[in-house]
């Protein structure tokens, strides 16, 4: 029987898949697709929360991951872009400029 | 009666602030004549006070409070009795002569004005110190003549600082600042002894303190009166604390003649007379300070024989006859201290008026090795001088015979003989050197010639001012029977015992014999001229002697080079290197991380991903704990 | 006028905001007029103030936050009162005395400003508001330092600026623990002093609340080993700056002691009186040397406050009328006298830019003026009886004797350590022949100089012939504040070292 | 059947992110983000999340990948990312140790049991239905926001992304960027 935990365990395992995505990644479009599936892990576990609570809340709070994700991709997208043609380049190597 | 007690009181002041107004211009005659006349006004009053006090009785005012906190109340208040009554008139006689004498001894000085504006006030603080009825106001008074005296020795602070070997005082302001700092000291334990009186007593009322002092625990009494008796050992120049007494010749002539002899290293003597009923109560303290002042006496007169500085001879022996009266007030023969103060205060007053005198016709010379022969130029000077000098020997029938002789009765008549013999010894001295000087001054060989001098006598008004001094320093020891009459009325009466009565001729004889003796010695070796042996003058003793036992050269070896060096130290080493480094340690500590903590600002996204998840990790990880914990 | 106390905190506040748009030609005379003005206020409320009352006057109260029982409250007794008058004097003293200053406008702005922390400061009894003004005090205080300070001035105001505020902070947290207490013990939140008082704490608690405090007092006050921002603080700081920062900030510390630590915690403070008592004589005799070394003027003069503050210190411990009264008029009289002397080195600062000793010498003789008024305040600073400086000290070390006798022998070396390094800077800078070049043509003091230093001199005799109407209203206070703490002590060797006057005694 | 079902949806999504996430090639990582999604909007089909199933697969796997897809097209994606990894211990490391963590926390038997529900599905309703109701009474204020927000993003992408991309308005100075309008009013 499928309980909770192994929904929640899931989402753990993607969730720390993102984290390597978003550390081991140095490519900017990289980083974003780490990030969507860090923000997919997080809809699988109040998905399954709320379901087996039987509570709406959960899936609320994916309903507006969804639409944070949509607007991150769009803004961030855009910047992307800028950067691009700036430097020509997404390797987050290049970008030191915050150097302290 | 009141109003007279504030005219005499405050008249030197009015005097004093009058010459402060014209403290920075040009001399004006008018401040040296309106300051004496005020001071003679002052006198006026005096005098007027103690016939009052002789015929009525003592005379209380109270102006106003000066400090109220919790049960301390010290006010403004003034008590003229006997002892005050003799002191003010003393101080402002002696005062008034040398304000007068001040116009012409100044005569060309550019501080003129100033001069006569600081005269005044110490005699303003010194009457304050002798007519307070509490403890705090002599206080007032005794850190009053001390600035006023600190202003005075460094009265010409334009001058250099030398060499010891030049100077022995190095400048006016070095020996100004160390006869304030030296008072200082003393004063600390004084205002520790007013302490003990507060707390103990819940007063500083002479009159209150007095009262309960019988019912007083001994040993509080025994540190009361060590403490008060430190006060007076640094303002009377006692042995620890008597290096700054003969530095201060630096001042003016009149200064040393006023502060220096007559009236404020006396405030020592004064403050054991006033304190009697104390100091009966513990005859071991009063023993020690008769002790300590026989000491004194022969000590100084041990520096005075080889001297050379004609003031500073003087001083000595002022120091000496401070040892006197200080074994008088020790040995319990409280008006015998206060008659030979009276007497001390006109013949060593007239001695340094003399002095000053000579200086002025020798150009501000101090050696005695370079005068000699005076006696046809100055001749009144050479008078005064005389007299004073056989006043201070203690010569019959001159007012230091009768003082002194009278303090030897008192030790012979304690049985303390030791005190008794080395004070005769003294006198023995006190007539060599005072007549040394003498001698080599105004008798012997005219050696003046040879370094160019032209001495002149002074400005007649200036002798006539001299004469009061003169007169009293002949004949104040012809009233010294309704003197003891007069002031035992506040003081023990000190009665001889039977036994000394039957000695007294027999002491007396004894005691002009040495005097003579000195006096004959002196006559023998300087009279006809001056003769100096190599030998002599490069002996130990002679040395030490002249070096004053090497005291002022220990004290700056002693005190003043390691403190000046421990401060430094405290500065350089400690405050820099040591307190402060730490706080700044402390800061460089919280730097030196922050540096340490920027490698990891690499700039890097990447790197900030992986501290950011290290750190959400160890977050988790806490929580984890802290779960497990509950 | 019963608001008269918002009135002298918020008039200098509407005032420097309002000299925002006054010209530069005119700003002096606004000072001037503005500082002339509050000062007259604080006047008023001197001769307003009911000398025979020990307790509050001239209460407000308005809740801010009542929830957490925040209040704007105010109040003065006559220990406050006149600290709140010097800080005006020197407020009005300092402004008339600056001379040819860079950024004239925003300096006299900012010493507005510094002047509404200072009344602020000591008017305050609600704990918070009291914080905010003690912390708010920085401000200008950094400013005046590090814009117009000397060559190491952004040092100097860093190391000043984050040292009181480190133990400002410690402080704050002794506070809301009090408050903290308060509330578990009465229900309710309040941050009000006089609640405060009423709260009796456990000893052990005050033990640890009574360190809290004091750390942030002594770092202010400074003392040892807390005191080196001081000279820096002082050698850079401009004079106006020394003036106000010796005359009234460092005395926050000392009031601090006064207003919080002894009412609040009595049997701590009667505990500890043997380690404050021995870091006041280190402090007094250590600094006394450090000061002898110094080779600056200014330096002299700042080393010699904190040693003069160690006497203060003294007199608070001293657990009686008449040294807690002593210690306060030594607040003022310290203010005076050191303010003085501060503007003094800042006159021949002015002319000669520089302060070392070893530069003059002799200067008795080119400027009389000068030296006579540094005389005065000089034998005020050793404390020569009939000037300020001797009432103050004679009293803090007469009533600290009552508890401890030996450690006054040692404090008291003050005066004779005083006189060696004040003396021998006279020595130095006064007296001995004219031999640099550069001094024989110094002028005297001038007219602005002399408008600002002879209302001192006037005061610092006046206080040491009558000191009467100062020390009445700050005795029956003391008294008050002394009776207060006995009846509060727990411990029966507290009640025993608390001394109350006869006179209060007799009263009740 | 469910059981199978979610292991085999979990084990094809692990796979595809893993995939993701390692790839070197963008396409390959998009595809498979895409495929992943998908099949996580299965996972909510079985979780009875009907609705967020549908708006996963249209904004997800509709929108979102489209953007990416077309974003792609203005970058040379197509080819292998050169890309400096670093060390990949520090890398794996941290991914599993908070892979450890998290699986730890998540499957302790800390969480509670008489969870009260703060906003039960309504009796009765399906899936849509009983969302909707939630959304547009206890959850309207936040949902007009989120539409704001996209609004706003929306907006913000075009801004960025879109015309005189030639020229970077944040990085000059304001005298510039008011010349560069001038001309363009001209």
């Amino acid at each position: 029987m499928i309980g909770l935990t192994h929904y929640l365990v899931l989402s753990a395992i993607l969730f720390s898949l993102g984290i390597v995505g978003v550390i081991r990644r140095k490519n900017l479009l990289m980083l974003f697709f780490a990030t969507e599936i860090m923000l997919n892990a997080a809809n699988v576990a109040f998905a399954a929360i709320s379901s087996y609570y039987h509570d709406l809340s959960g899936q609320m709070f994916a309903f507006f991951i969804v639409a944070i994700a949509a607007s991150e991709v769009a803004v961030g997208l855009g910047l992307l872009i800028l950067l691009y043609k700036k430097y020509g380049t997404l390797d987050l190597d290049n970008f030191t400029m915050l150097k302290g | 009666m009141e109003s007279l007690v504030y005219i005499a009181l405050f008249s030197p002041l009015v005097g004093s602030l009058f010459a402060a107004l014209y403290g920075m211009s040009p001399k004006r005659l008018v401040t040296g004549v309106v300051t004496s006349l005020l001071l003679f006004v002052s006198f006026v009053a005096s005098v007027m006070l103690l016939q009052h006090v002789v015929n009525v009785g003592p005379v209380r005012v109270e102006l106003m409070d000066w400090i109220v906190a919790g049960d301390m109340r010290i006010p403004f208040g003034f008590a003229v009795d006997q002892v005050t009554a003799v002191m003010m008139t003393v101080v402002t006689l002696v005062s008034t002569v040398v304000h007068v004498y001040s116009n012409g001894y100044m005569e060309h000085d550019k501080g003129f004005n100033r001069f006569f504006s600081y005269l005044s006030a110490f005699v303003f603080s010194m009457l304050v110190l002798v007519m307070s009825d509490n403890f705090l106001g002599l206080f007032i008074g005794w850190e009053g003549v001390g600035v006023c005296s600190w202003l005075l020795i460094g009265f010409w602070y334009h001058k250099e600082d030398v060499g010891r070997d030049v100077n022995p005082s190095i400048s006016p302001s070095w020996a100004a600042n160390e006869a304030f700092i030296m008072n200082r000291i003393a004063d600390l334990g004084m205002l520790v002894g007013i302490f003990l009186i507060y707390w103990n007593i819940g007063s500083l009322q002479y009159e209150e303190v007095f009262r309960a002092v019988p019912n007083l625990d001994h040993g509080l009494l025994v540190l009361i009166g060590i403490m008060l008796f430190i006060g007076a050992m640094g303002k009377s120049a006692q042995f620890p604390l008597h290096t700054w007494l003969a530095d201060a010749m630096e001042g003016p002539t009149p200064v040393s003649a006023l502060i220096h002899a007559a009236t404020m290293v006396t405030a020592g003597v004064y403050l054991v007379i006033r304190a009697n009923p104390l100091y009966s109560q513990i005859p071991e303290v009063s023993y020690f300070i008769a002790v300590l002042g026989t000491f004194v006496a022969i000590f100084a007169a041990s520096m005075a024989l080889v001297n050379r500085d004609l003031k500073r001879i003087i001083a000595y022996s002022t120091l000496s006859q401070l040892g006197y009266m200080f074994a008088a007030a020790g040995l319990g023969a409280y008006w015998v201290a206060l008659f030979h103060l009276a007497a001390h205060a006109f013949f060593k007053a007239l001695l340094f008026l003399g002095a000053g005198n000579v200086m002025h016709a020798m150009d501000d010379e101090l050696d005695i090795f370079k005068m000699g022969g005076l006696k046809k130029q100055m001749r009144w000077t050479f008078l005064y001088m005389g007299l004073a000098s056989l006043a201070l020997a203690g010569i019959w029938p001159f007012a230091g015979f009768f003082s002194k002789d009278t303090i030897l009765e008192a030790a012979f008549n304690e049985h303390s003989y030791g005190i008794w013999f080395v004070l005769w010894l003294t006198a023995g001295l006190t007539a060599f050197y005072s007549f040394r000087q003498v001698f080599l001054t105004f008798l012997s060989d005219e050696r003046y010639k040879q370094y160019g001098f032209h001495p002149h006598e002074v400005q007649k008004y200036v002798l006539w001012a001299m004469a009061p001094l003169a007169v009293l320093a002949v004949v104040f020891g012809w009233w010294k029977e309704s003197f003891m009459e007069f002031v035992t009325q506040l003081l023990p009466a000190y009665e001889m015992s039977e036994h000394t009565h039957h000695m007294v001729w027999i002491l007396i004889v004894v005691t002009m014999a040495i005097a003579l003796g000195g006096i004959a010695v002196a006559y023998v070796l300087y009279a006809k001229r001056l003769k100096r042996s190599e030998k002599i003058e490069q002996s130990l003793p002679y040395r030490v002697l002249s070096n004053q036992y090497y005291i002022p050269i220990l004290y700056e070896k002693v005190f003043s080079k390691p403190y000046a060096e421990l401060s430094d130290i405290a500065w350089k080493e400690i405050d820099l290197q040591v307190v402060d480094a730490t706080v700044d340690g402390i800061a460089h500590v919280v730097e030196e991380s922050g540096d340490g903590a920027r490698k990891m600002q690499t700039g890097n996204l990447s790197d900030y991903l992986k501290w950011m998840a290290a750190g959400a990790i160890l977050l988790a990880v806490l929580a984890v704990f802290a779960a497990l914990k509950h | 006028m019963e608001n008269i106390l918002s009135v002298l905190i918020f008039f200098p506040l509407l005032a420097a905001l309002l000299g925002i748009v006054v010209s530069k030609e005119t700003i002096r005379v606004y000072g001037i007029t503005v500082a002339a003005i509050e000062f007259l206020l604080s006047l008023w409320l001197w001769f307003a103030f009911d000398t025979a009352n020990g307790g509050f006057q001239f209460i407000e109260y308005i809740p801010l936050v009542s929830d957490f029982g925040i209040n704007y409250y105010l109040g003065v007794d006559g220990i406050s009162l006149f600290i709140v008058v010097m800080a005006t004097l020197m407020t009005l003293v300092g402004i008339i005395s600056l001379g040819e200053v860079k950024d004239l406008k925003n300096l006299i702005i900012t010493l507005l400003m510094l002047e509404v922390t200072m009344i602020g400061v000591f008017v305050s009894l609600d704990a918070i508001v009291f914080y905010l003004f003690w912390e708010f005090s920085l401000v200008p205080m950094l400013y005046i330092i590090g814009a117009w300070g000397g060559e190491k001035r952004l040092y100097a105001a860093v190391k000043f600026f984050l040292y009181t505020f480190a133990g400002s902070l410690i402080m704050l947290v002794g506070m809301l623990y009090v408050a903290y207490v308060y509330q578990s013990v009465a229900g309710v939140w309040s941050f009000a002093l006089t609640d405060w008082y009423a709260l009796v704490l456990p000893i052990s608690v005050q033990k640890w609340l009574f360190w809290a405090f004091f750390l942030g007092f002594a770092i202010k006050v400074p003392m040892f080993p807390f005191h080196t921002w001081l000279p820096y603080a002082h050698g850079q700081a401009p004079t106006v700056g020394s003036v106000i920062l010796a005359a009234v900030l460092l005395k926050m510390g000392t009031y601090g002691f006064v207003r919080f630590s002894l009412p609040m915690f009595p049997d701590a403070a009667v505990a500890y009186i043997v380690p404050v008592g021995v870091i006041s004589i280190i402090m007094i005799i250590y600094t006394a040397m450090v000061a002898y070394a110094q080779e600056d003027m200014k330096q002299v003069i700042a080393y010699s406050s904190i040693s003069h503050m160690g006497v203060i210190v003294l007199g608070t411990f001293a657990m009686n009328a008449e040294g807690i009264a002593g210690s306060v008029f030594l607040m003022l009289s310290h203010g005076i006298v050191s303010g003085a002397l501060f503007l003094l080195v800042g006159v021949i600062y002015d002319r000669r830019h520089t302060k070392l000793m070893s530069e003059f010498g002799g200067l008795a003789s080119i400027m009389p003026k000068y030296a006579v008024i540094f005389g005065i305040m000089l034998m005020a600073s050793v404390g020569l009886p009939l000037t300020i400086g001797f009432v103050g000290e004679y009293l803090s070390l007469a009533g600290f004797f009552k508890v401890a006798p030996v450690m006054t022998l040692l404090g008291g070396f003050s005066i004779i350590l005083g006189a060696v390094y004040m003396l021998s800077l006279y020595k130095k800078s006064f007296f001995g022949p004219v031999t640099n070049e550069a001094n024989k043509k110094l002028f005297d003091l001038d007219k602005r100089e002399l408008t600002a230093l002879l209302p001192l001199v006037a005061i610092v005799v006046w206080l040491g012939v009558y000191p009467k109407p100062v020390l009445g209203p700050i005795d029956t206070s003391a008294k008050a504040l002394v009776s207060f703490m006995h009846e509060k002590a727990q411990t029966p060797e507290a009640k025993a070292v608390i001394h109350v006057s006869k006179s209060t005694k007799e009263a009740r | 059947m469910e059981t199978f079902a979610f292991y085999l949806f979990a084990i094809l999504i692990t796979g595809l992110f893993a995939v993701t996430v390692m790839s070197r090639n963008i396409l390959y990582a998009m595809t498979s983000l895409a495929a992943g999604m998908v099949l996580i909007s299965g996972l909510f089909f079985i979780l009875g999340a009907d609705f967020l199933g549908v708006v996963q697969l249209i904004v997800y796997v509709g929108a979102v990948m489209a953007l990416y897809a077309f974003g792609m097209m203005f970058f040379d994606a197509t080819g292998v990312v050169k890309e400096n990894n670093g060390s990949p211990f520090v890398v794996f490391l941290l991914g599993g140790l908070s892979a450890v963590v998290l699986v730890v926390i998540f499957s302790a038997p800390a969480i509670g049991h008489n969870v009260q529900a703060l906003y039960p599905p309504v009796e009765g309703a399906t899936n849509p239905q009983a969302v909707g109701l939630v959304l547009f009474t206890k959850y309207l204020i936040p949902f007009e926001v989120a539409a704001v927000m996209l609004l706003v993003a929306m907006i913000a992408g075009i801004i960025l992304a879109g015309k005189k991309m030639e020229r970077s308005l944040s990085s000059t100075h304001d005298e510039e960027i008011s010349e560069i309008s001038e001309k363009d009013k001209k």
